[in-house]
């Protein structure tokens, strides 16, 4: 619970170490790919690091990461890059602000329900402005940024995030979120408000997500709003926190590493099929790995340490 | 006849339930007594299947064994249950959850009969058949509840603590209404709190403590006892 | 003259068509141990809410230490001072015992977050016997102890008054004794206590005052030994009495 | 304009309050949320264009073949998908979450289906799309027959939950799922029903809107979404709020995209959702409370 030990910060800064190497020695499409990894990593993290201790499922990673994306390419060229990066993080902290304290202090559905059409909208609302006011839908991001820097700056933020996971899980903070993930009610009875924690947290990993978002932008050149708020990706960000397991700092990056894989795979020889057999993954982790393969891996642990213990009856459809 | 052996019951690692064993014959009205958390509530959920009872329990009516049905085929199989907070269609009408009641095939051509019924016992539903059972006071509640589960047609009738909540006026009021329910061959298992109340209409009663039933006895052997009437009113 | 911790001035809660809190009043004397009893379905559990902010009452007011509490959410009445038991226990069983404690301690005012409080909560778990068990998942207590471990982390809240809501029942003869004993104890310790029970003889041994309710209504107000021989009290207990 | 306007929103408005009824119909009685709803909408629009070019039968007697087929799969995806989760659920909360996890993952398999056959182009085809003068706005016939199959059997379907016995075990299951068992409904067994239902519900919303709207593989989720903020907004359970809320719903669509916007729909349609969570969470005709 409180711990000082630096064994895990040192653990995480060794890593990054190393695999800051990577551009030396790998070729410029297995970069690519790292990159992309990268990316995945952050966002994977950082939805695990809200929707792991709250269960509220969040469909809107790409609104956040759209956000990031979309702030470099409208100021990209007229500001200093690290306050186009803290601008970036500034916004998408503000959106997930209005949302959270919308949506936050009601039951989880209206939560999900909410995410789930919010890249939507915000789709449209930045269409509507770029057709209506600026009149061009797509933009240029003409920024002088190496592949490699692209790499460095997301391995930085992963390593950041993952500092400030290790950090939060041994906060107040992080032991209120343990807490209300195990009785909220409980928890208002002892000081605990549980809406303020939740909306601290979404605001937090939100702007994570749109600082990955602004360090990816300089990739694609062109930017237009349907590329920038592709609902896919915030799905792809959530079935990795599932596969990896929400309920630990290194699942969803587990999940990242395995699913960035599988798409790869998944894309290049099936490419008509992509979205059928993410369907079909998705279901299938949802049968066969309700807790990722970390919750899994424990469960085999804990069996093999003792007997299972048959307890608790379920609260609906016992013996139906 | 209904024979209940060997019942456990476990929450989590917390046992609320330990080898329950009673019997129930035709016609009789029998209570358990206990106070808050000693497990009663449990008991009668499950008998009436809504919660998991451990391996080597039985619950036998009649001959049929009721203990590894889903709760509905153990309605369909004659036993009732009047659930504590009374679990009524609080958005549908009094006529509606009566009706409803009556939902099974074996009960279906009898519910006008057996809404007679309901009406010769609680006179006051009559009136009240458009009215939203959620909008009714916690005895009519209460009312419609027993009245629901008459119309399953049961041989066997368990009541989750039907005083809860009521004045003491109400309360006596439903009392009075139960030896009509069993004189017509229906059996009533009741378990309550309310010990002189329950123990005045009941034939036998059993008394439950953490979990373990510890005593039994005839309604007049208990209403006598000493130790009754300690364990209730602190003497 | 006794000083008044606390004050409930008519205060209501209905749900539905049912009026659980029928505008009941009582003052609490700092320093007392009152007794809230009555049949099942009295009322006794949501005035408790009331008190808590687990329910947001229809009118009336409560005041603590002079302070307006009624209309503050929970978590701000437990700040204000108030902590509670449940009735159904609600430890977090995957956490251990100290861990549990610690949720008590961590959220009141200006507490700084270090190790201190894992020493700290070793004098609460000392209070109700529980220091042998600091480092046991809370999942693994007994019954019994997972009780004790309710009432260690309400303690551990430091409140002006605290609720416990049947924390006594199911308990054996010598579990109860015992209980009772932990009571009185942190009674000693300068707490003012309410507490909802069914147990006589504790509620004998233990109160100062009782406040007897009734189909929502407070009916009696007194000694354990006054109240338990009204009349009204005994009729809401037994029923109508049984005249053989 | 006004005119039009009001048209176009009452024809969408009741497809929108057809669609919403099949959905809270799911929700309540089934207590699962089904984020694959929209799916069934479009997969029924692409068979009836499939047959429609193949045979060159009316849509609207296509229906009477593709319902039956939609509330069947439907009534399936609940027994197979859903009643594992359903048992392994340890509390409303987690069923709730798997449920909406595992529709998820239907929704994107169902539309993977969907892009293998059709690709992703906006697909359409022409039938009975002959102007009609009312008043001083023309309307294509297609929207007007559509409008009205949408209102008479939403009266329909009102008539059944209210005043048949069926309809009856279904409210009944929605409201307390624990009272229907204790009256022998199998819980389930309503569930499934329910979820045919909604299916079949779906599915003749996308026959309706086939007939004159121009539509995607990708576009079922659109309509989960809408779906979904009617169903919340009305509050859960509540059909008659559903089919005004709907209606509602068509016509702001419609007026924005006369007046404001056509991109804009979507956008105006969550900041009344948006407005609606502030104000009344427990939804504009729900109870805050049972």
């Amino acid at each position: 619970m409180i711990s000082r030990s630096p064994l895990p910060y040192i653990g995480i800064l060794a890593i990054a170490g190393m695999v800051a190497l990577l551009p030396f020695i790998v070729s410029s499409f297995q970069l690519a790919f790292a990159i992309g990894l990268l990316n995945f990593a952050v966002l994977a993290t950082a939805w695990g690091l809200f929707s792991g201790p709250t269960r509220y499922i969040s469909l809107a990673s790409v609104v956040f990461f759209g956000i990031g994306s979309y702030t470099v390419a409208v100021v990209g060229e007229v500001m200093p890059w690290p306050a186009v990066l803290a601008l970036a993080a500034l916004i998408g902290g503000g959106v997930a602000l209005v949302v959270g304290l919308a949506t936050l202090r009601l039951a989880g559905i209206y939560f999900v329900i909410f995410t789930f059409g919010l890249s939507e909208m915000v789709r449209q609302l930045v269409t509507w402005y770029e057709v209506n006011v600026t009149l061009s839908v797509g933009r240029y991001v003409f920024l002088d940024i190496s592949q490699t820097q692209i790499f460095w700056q997301l391995l930085a933020l992963l390593t950041v995030v993952m500092i400030g996971a290790v950090a939060l899980q041994r906060s107040r903070l992080g032991f209120a979120l343990r807490v209300i993930g195990g009785d909220e009610t409980m928890a208002r009875h002892f000081g605990l408000n549980p809406t303020f924690a939740k909306l601290a947290l979404f605001v937090g990993s939100s702007m994570i997500m749109a600082l990955a978002g602004a360090i990816m932008a300089p990739r694609w050149t062109y930017i237009d709003p349907a590329i920038a708020f592709n609902i896919t990706l915030s799905f792809q960000v959530v079935i990795m926190g599932l596969l990896g397991g929400m309920h630990r700092i290194y699942g969803p990056l587990l999940g990242a590493i395995l699913m960035t894989f599988l798409f790869e795979a998944l894309s290049d020889r099936f490419p008509q099929a992509f979205s059928l057999l993410l369907g079909v993954v998705f279901i299938l982790i949802v049968y066969l790995l309700p807790n990722g393969i970390v919750g899994r891996v424990e469960e085999l642990i804990a069996r093999t340490r003792r007997k299972p213990d048959n307890t608790s009856a379920g609260l609906i459809g016992e013996r139906s | 006849m209904l024979e209940v052996s060997n019942v456990s019951v476990r929450y989590g690692h917390h046992l609320a339930l330990e080898n329950a064993s009673l019997s129930v014959s035709k016609g009789e009205i029998v209570v358990v007594l206990g106070s808050n958390g000693a497990g009663k509530s449990t008991l009668i959920k499950a008998m009436a299947g809504l919660v998991r009872t451990e391996p080597g329990a039985s619950v036998v009516l009649d001959g049929q064994p009721l203990h590894k049905l889903p709760a509905h085929r153990i309605v369909d199989a004659g036993l009732a249950l009047v659930p504590e907070g009374r679990h009524l269609f609080s958005t549908l009408t009094v006529h509606e959850n009566l009706l409803l009641g009556a939902f099974l095939p074996r009960t279906r051509d009898r519910a006008e009969e057996s809404m007679e019924r309901v009406f010769e016992v609680f006179p006051k539903l009559k009136q009240r058949l458009a009215q939203i059972a959620g909008t009714m006071s916690g005895g009519e509640q209460q009312m419609v509840a027993i009245g629901r589960a008459m119309m399953t047609c049961p041989r066997f009738l368990l009541l989750d603590e039907p005083s809860l909540g009521l004045a003491p006026l109400l309360t006596s009021e439903l009392f009075k209404a139960l030896p009509s329910i069993a004189t017509t061959g229906t059996s009533v298992l009741l378990v309550e709190q309310n010990s002189h109340q329950s123990l005045s209409i009941a034939d036998r009663g059993y008394l439950i403590e953490k979990g373990v039933i510890t005593g039994q006895g005839t309604a007049k052997e208990l209403l006598e006892s000493e130790e009754v009437q300690k364990a209730y009113l602190g003497g | 003259m006794t000083e008044m911790i606390m004050r409930l001035d008519r205060t209501r809660k209905a749900f539905g068509g049912l009026v659980a809190v029928n505008d009941v009043s009582f003052d609490l004397a700092r320093g007392e141990i009152l007794g809230l009893i009555g049949p099942n379905g009295s009322g006794k559990t949501t005035t408790m809410n009331l008190i808590s902010g687990a329910l947001r009452m229809d009118r009336g007011t409560i005041e603590l230490d002079g302070e307006v509490i009624s209309g503050l959410a929970a978590n701000r009445v437990a700040r204000k001072g108030v902590a509670r038991t449940f009735q159904l226990l609600r430890l977090i069983s995957d956490m251990t015992v100290t861990e549990n404690v610690v949720v008590g301690m961590a959220f009141r005012p200006g507490q700084p977050w270090n190790e201190e409080m894992v020493a700290r909560s070793r004098d609460y778990l000392d209070i109700v016997g529980l220091s042998d068990k600091a480092d046991w998942e809370a999942s693994k207590l007994t019954y019994i102890d997972q009780k004790r471990l309710e009432l260690a982390r309400a303690l551990a809240l430091e409140p002006k008054v605290l609720l416990l809501d049947e924390w006594l029942a199911g308990l054996n003869a010598t579990e109860l004794l015992a209980g009772i004993e932990i009571v009185r104890s942190i009674q000693k310790l300068g707490t003012t206590i309410i507490m909802v029970e069914h147990v006589m003889s504790a509620i004998h041994s233990l109160c100062d005052r009782c406040v007897v309710m009734n189909a929502g209504e407070k009916i009696a107000e007194g000694t354990p030994s006054q109240v338990l021989t009204d009349p009204l009290v005994v009729e809401a207990y037994l029923g109508e009495p049984h005249h053989a | 304009m006004f005119l039009f306007a009001l048209l176009s929103g009452l024809t969408l408005g009741g497809v929108y309050a057809l669609v919403a009824m099949g959905l809270t119909i799911q929700y309540s009685v089934s207590r699962t949320m089904n984020l694959g709803y929209g799916e069934f909408l479009i997969a029924a629009a692409f068979s009836v264009f499939v047959m429609f070019g193949a045979f060159g039968i009316s849509p609207y007697i296509l229906a009477i073949l593709v319902v039956p087929v939609a509330f069947g799969v439907s009534w399936l995806i609940y027994r197979v998908m859903l009643m594992p989760i359903v048992r392994r659920a340890r509390s409303p909360l987690a069923l709730e979450i798997d449920s909406l996890l595992l529709t998820f993952g239907l929704l994107f398999a169902i539309m993977g289906v969907l892009l293998l056959i059709f690709g992703s182009n906006y697909t359409n085809y022409y039938y009975l799309s002959v102007p009609v003068r009312i008043l001083d706005a023309t309307v294509a016939l297609n929207r007007l027959v559509s409008f009205g199959a949408a209102v008479i059997v939403g009266a329909i379907g009102y008539w059944l939950l209210m005043r048949t016995r069926t309809g009856m075990v279904l409210r009944a299951v929605s409201v307390d799922p624990v009272g229907a068992r204790l009256v022998g409904i199998d819980v389930n067994w309503a569930a499934g029903l329910a979820y045919g239902l909604g299916g079949a519900i779906a599915a003749l919303g996308g026959v309706l809107i086939s007939t004159y709207m121009t539509f995607t593989a990708e576009m079922g989720v659109v309509f989960t979404m809408k779906a979904l903020i009617v169903v919340i907004m009305a509050g859960v359970g509540h059909v008659l709020g559903a089919l005004i809320a709907g209606m509602a719903l068509g016509l702001i669509e419609a007026f924005v995209s006369a007046y404001l916007d056509p991109g804009l729909t979507i956008a105006v349609i969550y900041a009344v959702f948006l407005l609606a969570l502030i104000i009344r969470p427990q939804g504009i005709f729900g109870r805050v409370a049972r």
